[in-house]
């Protein structure tokens, strides 16, 4: 069983979502239980990932290895982790609130829009697991055609410009990250990731490299100035779209630099560390100012997004400031540790917003800010709900979204205290624009007849919310379980990032 | 006493001739065909030429190939004429050019 | 000490707080303000038994954690406590004072929809002022902080549907952030010399932290760097200028919240902190200084506001922030515990005032504006004398708790050597000229006088919940549970200041739990010549302080009872410094029109420009664009003529001939 | 000489009879029994790939007619595919020819004779086999063009393909002649061993010639400009045949010509072809974006594809051709399926070759808008689908070869490729159908061929191995 765990996980829901294609329109209803069963069930196999993790060493686990194309020494090789085992769990946990919430909500090719999440689910499960860079790549692009067409046709006004942007953008990135890849491959004869981090690179073979991973990753995360697909993409996106962009797909990047950037580069890394950082403050202030101004809720949250994975991204880059500025690699790891829980935090925390936003989408069919004012009114719980969320995706102690970027910012300090001040700048922006969104859409007198006539959460979409809101609750008070599943992997990978590759 | 490079000087030039024979000419598609000819012919000259040179009748008997060919070739492309001139009503290079882009 | 009996103590409200939340709607207000009280009741018992424990019972001081929140490389955070006479004594206060205030609730709420919304609200508060005040490491000092500020914003925007209500609670929020930001900053240094978040750890390191230096700012000190930035936190919650704005808008939360919050308790967390850091801040005279001279000027130029304002609640809004810079002024005087026992008193009388406040606003049916009242006295009569106690405790007069405070304040920071104090010391003296001044404005204004409300036009209920207010009725007394804490509140605030100024301030009462180093003891100076609260008070009755109460209560007699026509008079005379005065010294409207809008332009700068213009209208449409008019032109060379082609087909033979025959 | 020795030979031997029994049969039943020839001739294929596989699969090289033929497991891989692909071709053109009236023998037999031309190609071993089997595949190509008399701009095509197709011939007869007075001999293996100076005057001049020939044959920029005119204006079951087969006789030529017989030469060539390949990349998918006809956007998208195939020759190595023949092979089941899909959407009057024919096509169609879908992103080199595979081969052999500007432009250019190939994906999946778009064809036999098709796609992309070892091993 353990053997082909992971197997399961990632074609399980594949599998299940190619049945709802084939059952098709007419029986929609066998449809989406299966899609629910599907879900909830690579959600259940979960269980014995988490249980029989074991947390005292940073090999992977739960391998598996076949043959794939012998010539050329690619494996259908499966493994976890402490970095990718968490955003497993994460994205069983998420898709089944985007299957639940799109119940009856969608009604255009719903069987479509549903195999589309349950094969997108499994592709991004083989994106954490894969431990052969030739699998990982071929389940990183192949999962960019389900958003394709989850945006294409089930989005907006603009979907066709948002997601022939999005596909492109990260198309772009990819086929560089592939030319980077195939690169190495046939230094390394293999294409085992491991391979590739013990590969010997010189510099200048390390920053082409580099370079190439990042603006795959830059552009996955996104990171200031290549995340101007984000919000079309999340605008237009249907909410499901969304939930899974922001919640997941963001993290592959974050994962890349982990697993790619940080190991097989280190030298470049550390040569270009400083380039990262200031990318990451800049979409951290930058992108906190743009988010205080969005007139539309959806872009407002995926500008939010953006500033939090800067602190992602700040975080796996301030191993090599402390290094350089204290001599030690004290504070190291927490930086990194940070950047993980960030990543698992913010795919709760926006997912939930999102998820929010839907819930009003759904009844009032716009997202501007000013079509509303006063839900609280009408939507008693629902505020209670949504309030929570703004809070904690203002990093309010107790919730997910504290702890990470705590940990960040005590790293940061080590390395410099203007890194700290201007990623702490957060506090004030994050609350701005979280806090005056709620002030405008859910305080106040009742907006306008529209919201007086709303009515509040249904049991499914409580449910979701609920389910939502006791995970941010409890990583936010108890994530010390969270940090130990990950810390002997991350002490590796910091014993990684700062050992040098460059051949003598 | 003739010698090899004044038969290729000769094919060169008929073979430069034919070629500006086709950009040059904008009337006639007739015209082309034949330039078309004169294009195996130049390269004709040469297999004769070398097969002359080397003593050996391959190239002689390659030229026979080619001559061949070249019949079958301005079959055809006397037949897709007449097509063209039956839609078109003109053999003109100059109308040519529906099909741009 | 048991820690399960500690973790009772926050606990309680917790679960009171929780279950009214989630179901006080099912279980109905009867249950959900008896369970809220009875966790509030626990708490508050246990603390006071701790407090006996301690004091009587010779237990020493508790530090222990609770549960590991997580390991990060190798640095365990924990949840913990550390219990010591300090604490202690916070966490008595923080229960009474809540205590309280939800018996009061159930007076003042009981026709407000959200009652038991309201209630699980303050039972939270309660809880999360706890875990501030427990804390033995910097992680949980730093949640109950935000905690206590989420608390705060869900409070003042009790009323949703309010516009001021809920400008009130985002503006509060968000200067609190401003303050902490401040915080994490100088937590986030701390631990990177300690590489621990614990107290302990930290204050040991406190010498060795003193000699580094930050290579910020051309080299400054780092534990200086560390405590101002620790201390910039306080600023937010204790709402020391600058980032005071927030706290007089507060006053759009109802009455209770008012007591609670923003007089009695949070607003003290800063206060708190810094004696809680003392071993910290006594390693830097620089953020000593610093502490003393925004405490001094929050205390005088606050005070100054509450002369001119005519909310009863935000009179005494302001008479709180004059007070808090009092207590400020003390921390930067090195003076602790003069400071956490002006807090203390401060906690009751102040909690009075805003109660008997609120009585009055009840008895008004929720009119807040003091020139509509007058001649209460009266009709309120227990209001009216218990307000008066409240407000005799406030301007310091003899025998009164108050007094022997805020005397002992003025006296440290007169004693004080540090850089500042002289202009601190004046500060604080006329302070309490000031002082008395709004104080007795407002007991004549609301209780004496001519009984401006029958001439009042039909007066709005500020509240909208239910009441059609009438302008000329009589006010009556409040009923039993809003006068009951009234009493409760009004005898410590009589006595209690006599009963513990001699252990609290002079009694080394604190012990280990504040640190001073010798040099600055400005305390133990005044020590040595302490004999007894009796003699203090009687030698108070002939000091300065009291000279400038008394000038204050005459000028107040003057001009807002006996001729009140002088003051409209002054009004106009010095026009130019109302209108200074009605602006707040312009500290909003800086706020609001530069700051905000500065952010808000600088956004839509960002957006606009930045994002839709250079990023995606330049680089990446017009990569796109470019690309395409690319593919047009080079379309355009498929002309459709058979010779071009051929043409083309004859350029590049010639161009690789060319080339390879030239390079060959 | 008996028949065991040129058993080898049987496919091209049997296909000779088989073109003239076609012939005869379309003479005597043909007019009274229209499309019997069609089954016949898929009969004949059928039959043909049976014998090729008994008799011609050999395990080693086999050289026959003196030194003329060559038959080896290459040109055995190479004549299945050509056999295959013609068969799926025809299978598709069926109901076109149908539909428009001009189901017709003729276009059987020359197809046939085309395919002839293409297996003399693959087998070809001597200058004079190469052209032998250049002119044969060309001439019947250019019929078959202007197969449908009706139609102007078939004319117009022809004619255009024609006379430029001469052209090229021309000057890689030229360029024969140039390297036959250098070595003295028509035969591949002769030229290999006697020419092996790089730099040679006399080499380059006729290597040149043949470059460019070659590269017309390819259709590499900028000798491409009769492709995107012959694609458009061709009946598009035309297009589809010459988008297909031809090409694996081109690649047959290159690589038997080239890297074969001018081995000696390899520096010069790889130079020479280095500009054209990265013209033909930018230039491919750039005009590519602005064509609003999918056939001439096709069209375009094939000269970029040619790029990617020029690449694998440049690499020079044996990975190289093998990526190469990789690319070729992929190349042509994917063209099978697009053009199949224009076709099997068309019908009389209704070319269904503007872009905007496409929009909604989902909702006309599901399996064709999805078949074309996976065709498209398996064109535009997204996994799982195979042509992911190709690209990835090919930039293998670059990195292997150390061209790291290569690879950049390559994988830059399959981004700007993906946007027109997303395009009609966008149209068939987000835009409502326009009015009066007329029924595609329904005829089972036909959609489940492309059923199969674009399954083949997606089956190739995920277990990719046995068709990239096959092609790894043909090459050493």
């Amino acid at each position: 069983m353990h053997d082909h765990l992971l197997s399961l996980l990632i074609w399980l829901p594949i599998a299940a979502g190619v049945v709802v294609l084939l059952l098709g329109e007419r029986n929609i209803a066998a449809g989406r239980w299966l899609s629910l069963i599907a879900s909830l069930a690579t959600l259940a196999l979960c269980v014995p990932l988490w249980r029989d993790f074991n947390t005292h060493t940073a090999a992977y686990q739960f391998v598996q290895k076949a043959a794939w194309i012998a010539r050329f020494h690619a494996y259908y090789a499966l493994g976890v982790d402490g970095i990718s085992m968490p955003l497993i769990v994460l994205t069983a946990f998420m898709t089944i609130p985007v299957v639940i919430a799109g119940w009856r909500v969608i009604s255009a090719r719903p069987a479509q829009y549903y195999a589309s999440f349950l094969i997108m689910e499994g592709l991004m499960i083989g994106v954490f697991a894969a431990t052969d860079a030739l699998l990982f790549y071929f389940f990183w692009e192949a999962m960019l055609i389900p958003m394709f067409l989850i945006i294409g046709i089930w989005g907006g006004p603009r979907r066709v410009y948002a997601t022939i942007k999005f596909f492109l953008y990260t198309f772009l990135g990819s086929v560089l990250m592939l030319a980077a890849l195939i690169y190495m491959y046939v230094k390394a004869g293999s294409y085992s990731i491991a391979a590739f981090q013990a590969l010997p690179l010189t510099l200048a073979e390390q920053r082409w490299i580099f370079a190439a991973f990042l603006i795959a990753f830059a552009v996955k995360v996104p990171m200031w100035p290549v995340h101007t697909w984000l919000p079309d993409a999340h605008v237009e996106a249907p909410t499901g779209g969304s939930v899974i962009l922001a919640a997941i797909m963001l993290k592959m990047g974050g994962y890349g630099f982990l697993r790619f950037s940080l190991p097989i580069t280190p030298d470049a890394c550390r040569e270009l560390d400083l380039l990262i950082i200031t990318l990451s403050l800049i979409a951290v202030i930058y992108i906190g100012f743009v988010a205080i101004v969005q007139p539309d809720m959806k872009k407002l949250i995926a500008y939010s997004s953006i500033a939090h994975m800067g602190f992602v991204t700040l975080g796996a880059f301030l191993v090599y400031a402390i290094v350089k500025a204290t001599a030690s690699t004290q504070g190291a790891g927490m930086g990194i540790d940070g950047a993980m829980v960030q990543m698992i935090s913010h795919g709760l925390i926006s997912g939930a917003l999102f998820l929010c936003v839907g819930v009003l989408y759904d009844r009032m069919h716009t997202r501007q800010i000013a079509d509303y004012g006063g839900v609280i009114n009408t939507m008693p719980v629902f505020a209670g709900f949504m309030v929570l969320f703004a809070l904690a995706n203002t990093g309010l102690p107790g919730t997910s979204g504290f702890v990470g970027e705590f940990l960040v910012i005590l790293a940061s300090f080590k390395a410099s205290f203007w890194y700290a001040a201007l990623a702490a700048v957060t506090l004030i922006l994050g609350a701005s624009y979280s806090l005056w969104l709620v002030k405008r859409v859910l305080f106040g007198p009742v907006g306008n007849e529209r919201v007086a006539k709303l009515n509040d959460l249904d049991g499914r979409e409580f449910l979701i919310l609920g389910a939502l809101a006791a995970v941010v609750l409890l990583v936010g008070i108890w994530p010390a379980p969270l940090l130990k599943v990950m810390e002997p992997s991350i002490q590796h990978l910091v014993s990684q990032a700062i050992a040098t590759k460059i051949p003598v | 006493m003739i010698t090899l490079a004044d038969l290729l000087t000769l094919s060169a030039i008929l073979f430069a001739l034919a070629v500006a024979g086709i950009f040059l000419n904008r009337k006639n598609v007739i015209l082309l065909l034949m330039c078309v000819e004169l294009l195996l012919l130049a390269a004709n000259f040469n297999f004769i030429a070398f097969s002359r040179m080397l003593g050996d009748l391959t190239g002689q008997v390659f030229v026979f190939f080619v001559l061949t060919v070249a019949a079958a070739e301005s079959a055809i492309g006397l037949a897709i004429l007449v097509v063209l001139f039956r839609e078109r009503r003109s053999i003109s290079v100059e109308d040519l050019n529906t099909l741009k882009g | 000490m048991n820690p399960h009996l500690l973790i009772a103590i926050p606990l309680a409200p917790l679960i009171a707080a929780v279950i009214a939340g989630l179901a006080g709607h099912r279980i109905g207000r009867v249950a959900t303000h008896t369970l809220t009280i009875t966790g509030v009741a626990i708490a508050c018992g246990l603390s006071l038994y701790v407090l006996k424990q301690m004091y009587w019972g010779g237990v020493g001081t508790f530090n222990g954690p609770v549960y590991t929140w997580l390991v990060s490389d190798g640095v365990h955070i924990q949840v913990g406590f550390l219990i010591d006479r300090l604490s202690v004594l916070m966490m008595s206060v923080v229960t009474f004072v809540s205590l309280c205030v939800h018996v009061y609730t159930i007076g003042y709420m009981s026709d407000d929809p959200g009652y038991t919304r309201f209630f699980s609200y303050i039972s939270l508060f309660t809880f999360a002022m706890l875990m501030l005040v427990m804390a033995n490491n910097f992680m949980q000092l730093f949640f109950g902080w935000e905690a206590v500020g989420m608390v705060s914003y869900l409070l003042i925007g009790f009323w949703y549907t309010r516009p001021s209500a809920i400008f009130a609670n985002l503006k509060a929020f968000i200067v609190n952030r401003v303050g902490d930001f401040g915080f994490i900053l100088g937590i986030a240094a701390l631990f990177s010399y300690t590489h621990s978040l614990s107290y302990t750890t930290a204050f040991a390191a406190a010498p060795h932290i003193a000699q580094q230096t930050l290579p910020v700012f051309g080299g400054v000190n780092a534990l200086t760097l560390a405590c101002v930035c620790l201390f910039i936190g306080a600023m937010g919650k204790s709402a020391q200028v600058p980032l005071h704005v927030w706290l007089p808008d507060s006053m759009e939360g109802p009455t209770p919240i008012s007591a609670l919050i923003h007089a009695a308790t949070m607003v003290t967390a800063g206060i708190f902190m810094v004696a809680r850091m003392s071993p910290l801040f006594e390693y830097s005279n620089a953020a000593l200084s610093f502490v003393l001279v925004i405490g001094a000027t929050t205390a005088f130029f606050m005070g100054i506001l509450g002369v001119v304002n005519n909310d009863i609640k935000r009179v005494i809004a302001y008479s709180t922030l004059s007070q808090l810079g009092y207590m400020t002024a003390a921390l930067g005087a090195s003076a602790y515990s003069a400071a956490i026992f002006h807090l203390m008193t401060h906690a009751f009388f102040k909690a009075l005032l805003f109660l008997a406040a609120g009585s009055v606003i009840i008895g008004m049916h929720h009119e807040q504006d003091m020139r509509k009242m007058g001649g209460l006295g009266k009709y309120m009569p227990i209001t009216a004398i218990t307000c008066w106690i409240g407000g005799l405790a406030l301007v310091a007069t003899p025998f009164f708790s108050g007094f022997y405070s805020k005397d002992a304040i003025i006296e440290a920071v007169g004693l004080s050597h540090r850089w500042g104090s002289t202009y601190a010391y004046w500060c604080v003296l006329f302070g309490s000229f000031i002082t008395s001044l709004y104080t007795f404005r407002l007991l004549f204004m609301t209780f004496h006088g001519e009984e401006r409300f029958r001439h009042a036009a039909a007066a709005h209920g500020h509240d909208e919940h239910g009441h059609e207010a009438h302008g000329a009725h009589e006010p009556r007394e409040s009923p039993l549970v809003v006068t009951l804490p009234l009493i409760a509140l009004a005898i410590p605030s009589l006595v209690i200041g006599y009963l513990t100024v001699g252990t609290v301030l002079y009694g080394n009462y604190f012990g280990s739990a504040i640190m001073v180093r010798p040099q600055n003891d400005v305390l133990a100076q005044m020590a040595a010549g302490y004999h007894g609260p009796l003699r203090l008070a009687l030698e108070g009755l002939v000091g300065w302080p009291f000279l400038f109460a008394l000038a204050g209560f005459a000028t107040a007699w003057l001009f807002f009872l006996r001729r009140p026509d002088l003051a409209d008079a002054a009004a106009v005379k010095f026009a130019w410094l109302k209108r200074i005065l009605d602006q707040k010294f312009y500290f909003d409207w800086f706020n609001e029109q530069v700051i905000a809008r500065l952010g808000r332009g600088l956004g839509t700068g960002l957006w606009k420009v930045g994002d839709q213009g250079v990023i995606d209208g330049a680089l990446v449409n017009g990569t796109a664009a470019s690309v395409g008019w690319f593919g047009g032109v080079v379309r355009r060379v498929q002309s459709g003529y058979l010779y071009s082609y051929a043409f083309w087909i004859v350029i590049g033979l010639a161009a690789l001939l060319g080339w390879f025959l030239v390079h060959a | 000489m008996n028949l065991h020795s040129i058993a080898a030979a049987i496919p091209e031997i049997y296909l000779i009879a088989a073109i003239c029994l076609v012939l005869l049969f379309e003479a005597f039943v043909g007019a009274r029994r229209p499309g019997a020839t069609g089954t016949l001739t898929l009969l004949v294929l059928v039959i043909g790939a049976a014998l090729t596989v008994v008799f011609a699969d050999v395990t080693h090289r086999v050289v026959l007619f003196d030194g003329s033929y060559v038959a080896d497991p290459l040109a055995f891989v190479l004549k299945l595919a050509g056999f295959l692909s013609v068969a799926v071709a025809l299978l598709y053109s069926r109901s076109y020819l149908q539909g428009r009236d001009i189901l017709k023998g003729e276009y059987y037999v020359l197809a046939l004779s085309a395919l002839l031309g293409i297996f003399v190609l693959i087998s070809a071993n001597s200058l004079l086999t190469i052209y032998l089997g250049v002119e044969l595949l060309a001439l019947s190509v250019y019929a078959m063009v202007a197969f449908d008399r009706e139609s102007g701009v078939a004319a117009e095509a022809a004619m255009k393909y024609f006379v430029l197709g001469a052209i090229a011939s021309g000057m890689l007869l030229y360029g024969m002649s140039i390297i036959y007075g250098l070595t003295g001999t028509l035969n591949l293996d002769g030229i290999a061993v006697a020419l092996n100076a790089p730099n040679n005057l006399g080499v380059i001049l006729g290597l040149t010639f043949i470059v460019v020939a070659v590269s017309f044959k390819f259709g590499a920029v900028p000798f491409h400009m009769w492709l995107p005119d012959a694609y458009e204006g061709a009946p598009t079951c035309v297009t589809l045949f010459i988008g297909t087969a031809p090409k694996i006789a081109y690649f047959a030529l290159a690589l038997r010509l080239l890297t074969h017989g001018l081995a000696g030469a390899t520096v010069d060539w790889t130079r020479m072809l280095t500009p054209i390949a990265v013209l033909t990349l930018v230039v491919g998918n750039l005009v590519a974006i602005v064509q609003s006809n999918i056939k001439r956007m096709l069209a375009y998208s094939t000269i970029s594809h040619v790029g990617f195939i020029l690449l694998g020759f440049i690499a020079g190595t044996a990975s190289g051709y093998s990526a190469a023949l990789y690319y070729t092979l992929v190349y042509v089941l994917m063209t099978l399926g697009s053009f199949g899909v224009v076709v099997l959407a068309s019908r009389k009057g209704f070319e269904a070759d503007r872009l905007e024919d496409y929009k909604g096509l989902y909702r006309r169609d599901p399996l064709l808008a999805l078949a074309m879908a996976m065709l498209m992103f398996s064109t535009a080199g997204v996994p799982p689908f195979v042509g992911f595979w190709a690209k990835l081969r090919i930039i293998q052999a670059l990195w292997e070869t150390s061209h790291p500007w290569l690879v950049i432009i390559a994988v830059t250019m399959s981004v700007v490729g993906a946007f027109y190939y997303l395009r009609v994906i966008k149209l068939m999946y987000f835009d409502e159908a326009s009015a009066s778009a007329p029924e595609t064809v329904r005829s089972f036999g036909v959609r489940f061929a492309l059923g199969l098709n674009a399954a083949a796609v997606l089956v190739l992309g995920v277990l990719p191995a046995p068709l990239l070892d096959l092609c790894s091993r043909v090459i050493h």
